[in-house]
């Protein structure tokens, strides 16, 4: 199973290069190539969870080439980073699968080796091996960015890569200063010796990682960009930016704060953050015409939300913070796909016209996107919500919860006026990619039979015994005993 | 099934869902055979599973899942009513008031029990946050702003579930918290909603007059009836609450024959506009005979069912001797004949319009609700007791208790009488000399020469111009447009603010990402 | 020793950042970001460089039998590599981008870049 | 004088009365101008002329909307107590009778309805406005009254005020007395506020459509209504009677009072009618609630 780990980020850095260079007659066979090996990493990565799932300590380390952790690198998978490898695997899969046959064989390149990266973010258990993979990301997601070649993509990508470079720089100082520090690169170990840290050392540290991660991330002062590299993306890759590299970004700083910054002052500085980052992105999104730059600012609400709910130290806030990733992740990508295809068929992006070629699934599509991502009741945003609130409320931040209320009201203003325009719309409906038919039709699926899944397995709301938790097993282990049936 | 026991367990649901259910069929019913083609599947299935999601809400004690439903129910109206445009205010003002209430459901949590008796143990503000969607639901004063807006442009299939089930939701929930929690309900937040209500009775009755759409008047009588039931329920007294549920269950009978009828006037004619319609009597004699009866019942006048609960809440107000209140909703009732008599007027019995086109009695199937729903509150005006012991059940009250069982069985005798009069009226008008009958172009015109057009020569616009001009500064105070305009216009100025953040400069963004640093490095100064 | 080497690191970041933001020109911006990149390759020698000892090259001479306290800390070293590999990939992926803007917009100031805002 | 034959003729005894006030009434009105005025059993031979007539009829509303007239008038009739005989109206309550009231006005309102005369629907629209201006401060006052004796039948209101003059609710009560005499004048339909019959404007307004028995039945309405108001005033402010002269001659004294008020006062137009009653005899009542009742009533 250690092999699988391993397997899942380096088939698709391979797959990378062979599939460009397969692609250069002719783009048919660089997609379907990489169809295959993104539905490979799919399956893998589902053998993982379920390995992960059933084994007795959740977690799994993949070490390299015979070095043990302290020298050598090591590949870390426990029950959280499994979900955020199925989910991330899904979406890349879709967003390819629904990814019109016009796209040329840089695309598909591109695409596998952001997989690629994405994997072995998720999966790397040494810090510079993080830098390294994140760097991987960025570079490839200025790439996937400036992929038209027009005015608006290369300046969203400009923007995206000075910010980015600087971001990384800054990271790279980090790093530099905690190995100074503490001679080790090994996560772990970090986490070990990171309570002596004099309290200045860890303020630059904490700044430092913040803007590092925070760019990537859409964290309030730094996602400027996110609001013009989205809409200047083709579609399956904003599905993808919005959809999984922002929250892996999110999902990495947040490791790393909960292992080496456990003062409780470092979380209300994060949770001001996450509120922040929401009430100003649902405030500036109500007033989008652009239909793709309003799901942007949708995105980094999203953010601020999970920011404040993995920040929460207790279990519960932590569960909400996955609920809210999985479901938007799910509307987000069923989102953007649809309303990407759409504007692009109408060649018009804003809300009155983007609609006019909308066809039957298109319409269910946005329908069920949009009520799961302002979690109506059913669905699982909709438990993500309620737990987001009572974790709030049983730490002590009713205040917070309060200031949430007018920006959530205003987020499901506009994005019901983005559905109400598609549904009222009485578009010609012909379909112009099968793939992207199927992709939304599973989406949708997923959005409707998930909630049934999760909440048969971990939260019978009567029975949900609030404990609190000790940091030994805040990240490794927990997530396994929530998701195995232990009720929370 | 698990429902049924469920439903059977707590006698407040078993009343609320015997009436809701028999709402939904007698709605199906009519909307299947009434000829309305074109949407019906839909509207059927979404109303069918409303109909569950609102079941299982009268039936749970949980708050988390009470909270859950509540929130579906909304967004299942908001679907149902499928005017994205018009029902956008409704849907803000009840996902506010749905985040109170999440919040009070957390406090709940935190607090240690997930029943809805304990939600006001935690302390008075988190019963009024609890309490809030109910307000909102019901369009009491400060939130009556949506309503003009959802019922006007809602879909009219869907606009009888909206006035009988959706408007009276609020309605549900106070009986469900009050009744869990006796005496823990601050006595100001019971002053202020009483009057609020009696106020937006007053308004919502000013608007049914003054409107000139059928379903824009019935809504705002629904809206004022239901503001009267909201106060009687809140007021806590004996008399009062049997009056409340008693005049929910005679209100959802009036108003879904009402909204049934005028429902199929707009599929057959596809106006409702009370200047183009007229002289549906001829060609719907008997729509027009339980329209009429379910007229008088909402007028209150006595042979219906009508002035046995608006009796029994008057006498509840009266005990509490809360008399400003109780005159707000005399003259709410007294409003009540304008708007009834402008219904039966401008709709059947005025002159016939040309716009209107061949329109037929309604088949035998579609009016068989309208009919029960006429007969039934019949019923209920003259034999009572059995409708109030089934409310007083419902409150766990057993029947005897209320002191005032005199009054109420004397209005059965009022009932006989008058049946005995009109019989004697009757007989005497076929004693006396022989009437025939005339065509209505034979009228009496003041010795004018009659106009070529005769079926313009109708008054049915513009029918209460008086009272309008004179309550005109009153209705627009209270329907907060002015409050909705600073809003929208605050919330620009504020979009505006901050747009100004991502304004495009490189230079700036940069300038962000090392203010970032700085703020950490002040946290520093903090942590020591 | 080594204070004067974080001192000049520190310099040249700071220079680096200066850059970026002052400069109007993308190019000079590409060339700011290269030397920030440099700066904090410097840093990361820095921490691991100790004085008087040697380069830690395996099959070098000096260190066949041990290397064990002669040879500076090889780790940082490492790094280094990979840091200035990636700092390459990302110069060319900014030049290609310079290319494209020239392209598009006929100028290379990144003050013309106003289109997207709001 | 409460046998069960009493009660059958009641409404007979209830018109007569109503028709020699209306008798008399039109001959004090032609005094008052210097003139002497028709018969005094002038409207009597009017009802049994038109009931002799032929009629035409505009459909089985129009009739079924003068049963209704008929009828709705003679219920409020049994339920107003007549001299001491109280027996339906015993158990009366003041609040269900403010509903009979409205059974009568309602009915001819659904006759004319159908009459489909634009003067007629004029006409009722006035009524209803003006029932809708005088309600509010008649309301005020039965609550008044209601909350003063403590209980809302007849029964206890009448026994409060027995045992001489000084204790009639209108020496003791004069604010809600004063009030439901102004109030009285439109419920009557009589001069300042007959805008619904407004012979003038509108051709006597819903009657225009009516002829023979419908307007026999309208008559006999309207003099029922006559008694009913007035028994309604000499039993809430003049504690009713013993003996059936001597609720003839208050009744009489109260008529003639109204009479010559409105004998000698001009036509007022029906917004103006419903902005009045919405002032000044509402703070009137509102004074005399706070004098009678004092905090009680919030």
């Amino acid at each position: 199973m250690e092999k699988f780990l391993v397997l899942v980020f380096v088939l698709p850095l391979i797959a990378g290069f062979v599939s460009y260079i397969a692609g250069l007659k002719g783009n048919h066979l660089s997609k379907i190539f990489t169809a295959i090996v993104l539905l490979t990493n799919l399956v893998l990565s589902y053998k993982i969870f379920k390995y992960v799932m059933a084994s007795a300590d959740n977690r799994i380390i993949a070490v390299f080439s015979g070095w043990m952790p302290p020298l050598g690198i090591n590949f870390y998978a426990d029950s959280i980073a499994v979900i955020f490898l199925l989910f991330a695997n899904l979406l890349a899969f879709a967003s390819l699968f629904s990814a019109k046959l016009s796209y040329s064989n840089r695309f598909h390149g591109l695409i596998l080796l952001l997989t690629a990266a994405l994997n072995g973010l998720i999966l790397s258990g040494d810090i510079f091996n993080i830098f390294v993979f994140f760097e991987i990301l960025c570079l490839v997601s200025f790439a996937l960015v400036a992929y038209y070649r027009k005015a608006e993509s290369i300046e969203a990508s400009v923007k995206y890569f000075v910010l980015g470079s600087i971001a990384s720089a800054m990271l790279l100082i980090g790093i530099a200063l905690i190995y100074a520090k503490t001679g080790t690169l090994n996560l772990a170990q970090i986490a070990d010796m990171a309570p002596q840290w004099s309290g200045l050392f860890k303020a630059v540290v904490f700044g430092l990682l913040l803007v590092g991660f925070g760019v990537e991330a859409g964290i309030f002062p730094m996602n400027a960009w996110l609001f013009d590299a989205h809409p200047a993306a083709p579609y399956p890759v904003s599905a993808l930016l919005s959809g999984i590299v922002i929250e892996v970004a999110l999902y990495l700083f947040l490791r790393i704060k909960s292992l080496f910054f456990v003062d409780p002052l470092f979380s209300l500085v994060l949770l001001l953050l996450g509120l922040v980052t929401f009430a100003v992105s649902e405030l500036v999104g109500f007033y989008q015409r652009d239909v793709k730059r309003l799901l942007a600012y949708s995105s980094a609400g999203q953010i601020g939300l999970m920011l404040m709910a993995f920040s929460l130290p207790t279990k519960i806030g932590m569960f909400a913070g996955l609920l809210l990733f999985i479901n938007h992740l799910l509307a987000k990508g069923l989102l953007f796909i649809s309303v990407g295809s759409m504007s692009d068929r109408s060649g018009d992006r804003d809300i009155d016209r983007f609609s006019e070629s909308a066809s039957f699934v298109d319409k269910v599509a946005v329908l069920a996107g949009g009520l799961s991502l302002l979690g109506v009741p059913p669905s699982i945003g909709f438990m993500g919500k309620v737990l987001l609130f009572i974790a709030l409320v049983k730490a002590g931040f009713l205040a917070f919860a309060l200031c949430l209320i007018p920006f959530v009201v205003l987020e499901a203003l506009y994005v019901m006026r983005l559905v109400g325009r598609t549904l009222a719309s009485s578009g010609d409906g012909r379909i112009e990619c099968p793939g992207q038919v199927v992709v939304q039709w599973v989406f949708t699926f997923i959005i409707i039979v998930l909630p049934i899944i999760v909440s048969r397995m971990s939260i019978q709301t009567d029975k949900l015994n609030l404990n609190g938790f000790n940091k030994q097993d805040y990240l490794y282990g927990m997530a396994s005993q929530l998701l195995k049936g232990d009720r929370l | 099934m698990m429902l049924l026991d469920m439903i059977k367990a707590d006698n407040l649901a078993f009343f609320f869902s015997v009436l809701t259910i028999g709402f939904f069929v007698a709605n199906t019913i009519f909307l299947i055979f009434s000829g309305i083609k074109k949407g019906i599947v839909l509207n059927t299935i979404l109303s069918l599973f409303l109909t569950m999601v609102l079941l299982m809400l009268y039936a749970t004690h949980n708050i988390v899942i009470f909270f859950a439903l509540w929130e579906m129910a909304t967004w299942l109206t908001y679907l149902l009513a499928n005017n994205p445009k018009k029902s956008s205010k409704y849907l803000w003002a009840s996902l506010l008031a749905e985040f109170f209430m999440l919040i009070a459901v957390a406090r709940t949590v935190a607090y240690g029990s997930y029943d809805i008796a304990m939600v006001a143990h935690v302390d008075p503000l988190n019963l009024i946050m609890f309490c809030l969607p109910f307000i909102v639901k019901s369009g009491i004063l400060p939130f009556n702003f949506w309503v003009t807006d959802l019922y006007t442009g809602s879909d009219k299939r869907f606009v009888a579930y909206l006035s009988a089930i959706i408007g009276k939701l609020g309605i549900f929930g106070i009986l469900r918290v009050f009744l869990l929690s006796p005496g823990l309900i601050p006595e100001w937040f019971i002053y202020t909603f009483i009057y609020l209500a009696g106020i937006t009775a007053v308004w919502a009755t000013f608007k049914a007059v003054g409107s000139e759409d059928a379903i824009e008047s019935l809504s705002f009588s629904s809206l004022s009836q239901v503001a009267f039931i909201f106060a009687s329920v809140l007021l806590m007294n004996k008399s009062a609450l049997i009056g409340g549920l008693v005049h929910y269950l005679n209100h959802m009978l009036i108003k879904m024959g009402m909204f049934m009828a005028v429902v199929y006037i707009w599929a057959k004619t596809g106006t409702t506009e009370f200047k183009r319609l007229g002289d549906f009597v001829s060609k719907m004699p008997f729509s027009f005979l339980f329209f009429l009866m379910l007229g008088i019942s909402l007028a209150g006048v006595p042979p219906m069912g009508g002035v046995i609960s608006k009796w029994f809440m008057y006498e509840g107000f009266i005990e509490e001797s809360k008399l400003l209140a109780v005159l707000l909703f005399f003259v709410a009732g007294v409003g009540s004949f304008l708007y009834v008599y402008r219904l039966l007027h401008s709709i059947f019995l005025g002159r016939k319009k040309p716009s209107i086109g061949l329109v037929s009695e309604m088949n035998i199937l579609a009016i068989l609700p309208l009919a029960a729903s006429a007969l039934i509150s019949f019923l209920i005006g003259v034999y009572s007791r059995p409708f109030i012991r089934f409310a007083a059940k419902a409150l766990g009250m057993d029947f005897s208790e209320p002191r005032t069982d005199i009054g109420f069985a004397y209005i059965g005798i009022v009932s006989a009488v008058f049946g005995a009069l009109i019989l004697f009226a009757v007989v005497l008008w076929l004693l006396l000399p022989k009437h025939r009958y005339v065509p209505d172009t034979e009228g009496y015109t003041a010795a004018a020469y009659l106009p070529k057009d005769i079926q313009h020569w109708d008054y049915s616009y513009n029918f209460y111009a008086p009272v309008v001009r004179l309550g005109d500064k009153f209705v627009r105070l209270f329907s907060l447009d002015w409050l909705a305009r600073f809003w929208k216009e605050y919330i620009a100025a504020i979009g505006e603010l901050f747009r100004g953040i991502y304004s495009g400069s490189l230079k700036l963004y940069g300038f962000y990402l090392m203010s970032v640093i700085v703020l950490v490095l002040f946290l520093k100064e903090m942590l020591k | 020793m080594n204070l004067d080497f974080y001192a000049l690191s520190i310099f040249l970041i700071g220079a680096g950042l200066a850059g970026i933001f002052l400069n109007r020109d993308f190019v000079k911006i590409l060339v700011s970001i290269s030397v920030l990149e440099s700066g904090v390759n410097l840093l990361l020698i820095s921490i691991g460089y100790v004085q008087g000892r040697l380069a830690p090259i395996l099959f070098s001479q000096e260190l066949k039998a041990s290397a064990v306290g002669k040879v500076v800390d090889p780790v940082p070293q490492a790094l280094v590599l990979t840091a200035i590999v990636i700092g390459l990939g990302l110069l060319a992926f900014g030049l290609s981008l310079a290319i494209w803007m020239a392209k598009n917009f006929e100028t290379t100031d990144v003050s013309e870049l106003k289109r997207l805002r709001g | 004088m409460n046998s069960v034959w009493f009660l059958v003729f009641l409404p007979l005894i209830a018109f007569l009365i109503g028709i020699s006030f209306m008798g008399i009434g039109t001959r004090i009105v032609a005094r008052i101008q210097r003139r002497y005025g028709p018969p005094l059993i002038q409207p009597f031979i009017d009802v049994i002329k038109l009931l002799s007539k032929d009629s035409i009829s505009y459909g089985w509303v129009f009739d079924m909307g003068v049963w209704m007239a008929l009828a709705g008038a003679a219920l409020v009739v049994y339920f107003v107590p007549f001299a001491d005989n109280i027996v339906l109206s015993g158990k009366a309550d003041v609040v269900v009778l403010m509903y009979i009231l409205a059974i009568a006005p309602l009915g001819m309102a659904l006759g004319t309805a159908q009459a489909k005369n634009p003067y007629a629907s004029i006409g009722i629209s006035r009524a209803l406005m003006l029932m809708l201006g005088y309600d509010l401060p008649l309301v005020m006052v039965i609550l008044g009254i209601i909350t003063y004796t403590g209980s809302a039948s007849f029964a206890d209101i009448l026994s409060a005020q027995q045992g001489g003059i000084g204790n009639w609710y209108i020496f003791r009560l004069p604010l809600f007395a004063i009030v439901y005499f102004w109030v009285m004048i439109a419920e009557m339909g009589k001069h300042p506020f007959d805008v619904l019959i407004a012979p003038s404007e509108i051709a006597s307004g819903p009657m225009v459509e009516f002829s023979g028995k419908y307007l026999g039945y309208l008559f006999i309405y309207m003099a029922l209504h006559y008694y009913a108001a007035c028994a309604l005033f000499v039993n809430f402010f003049m504690g009713g009677a013993a003996t059936f002269i001597e609720f003839y001659l208050k009744m009489f004294s109260v008529f003639f009072v109204l009479i010559c008020i409105s004998a000698v006062m001009a036509r007022t137009t029906t917004q103006r009618a419903v902005y009045m009653y919405w002032t000044k005899p509402v703070v009137l009542a509102f004074i005399g609630w706070l004098a009678y009742l004092g905090w009680r009533i919030f």
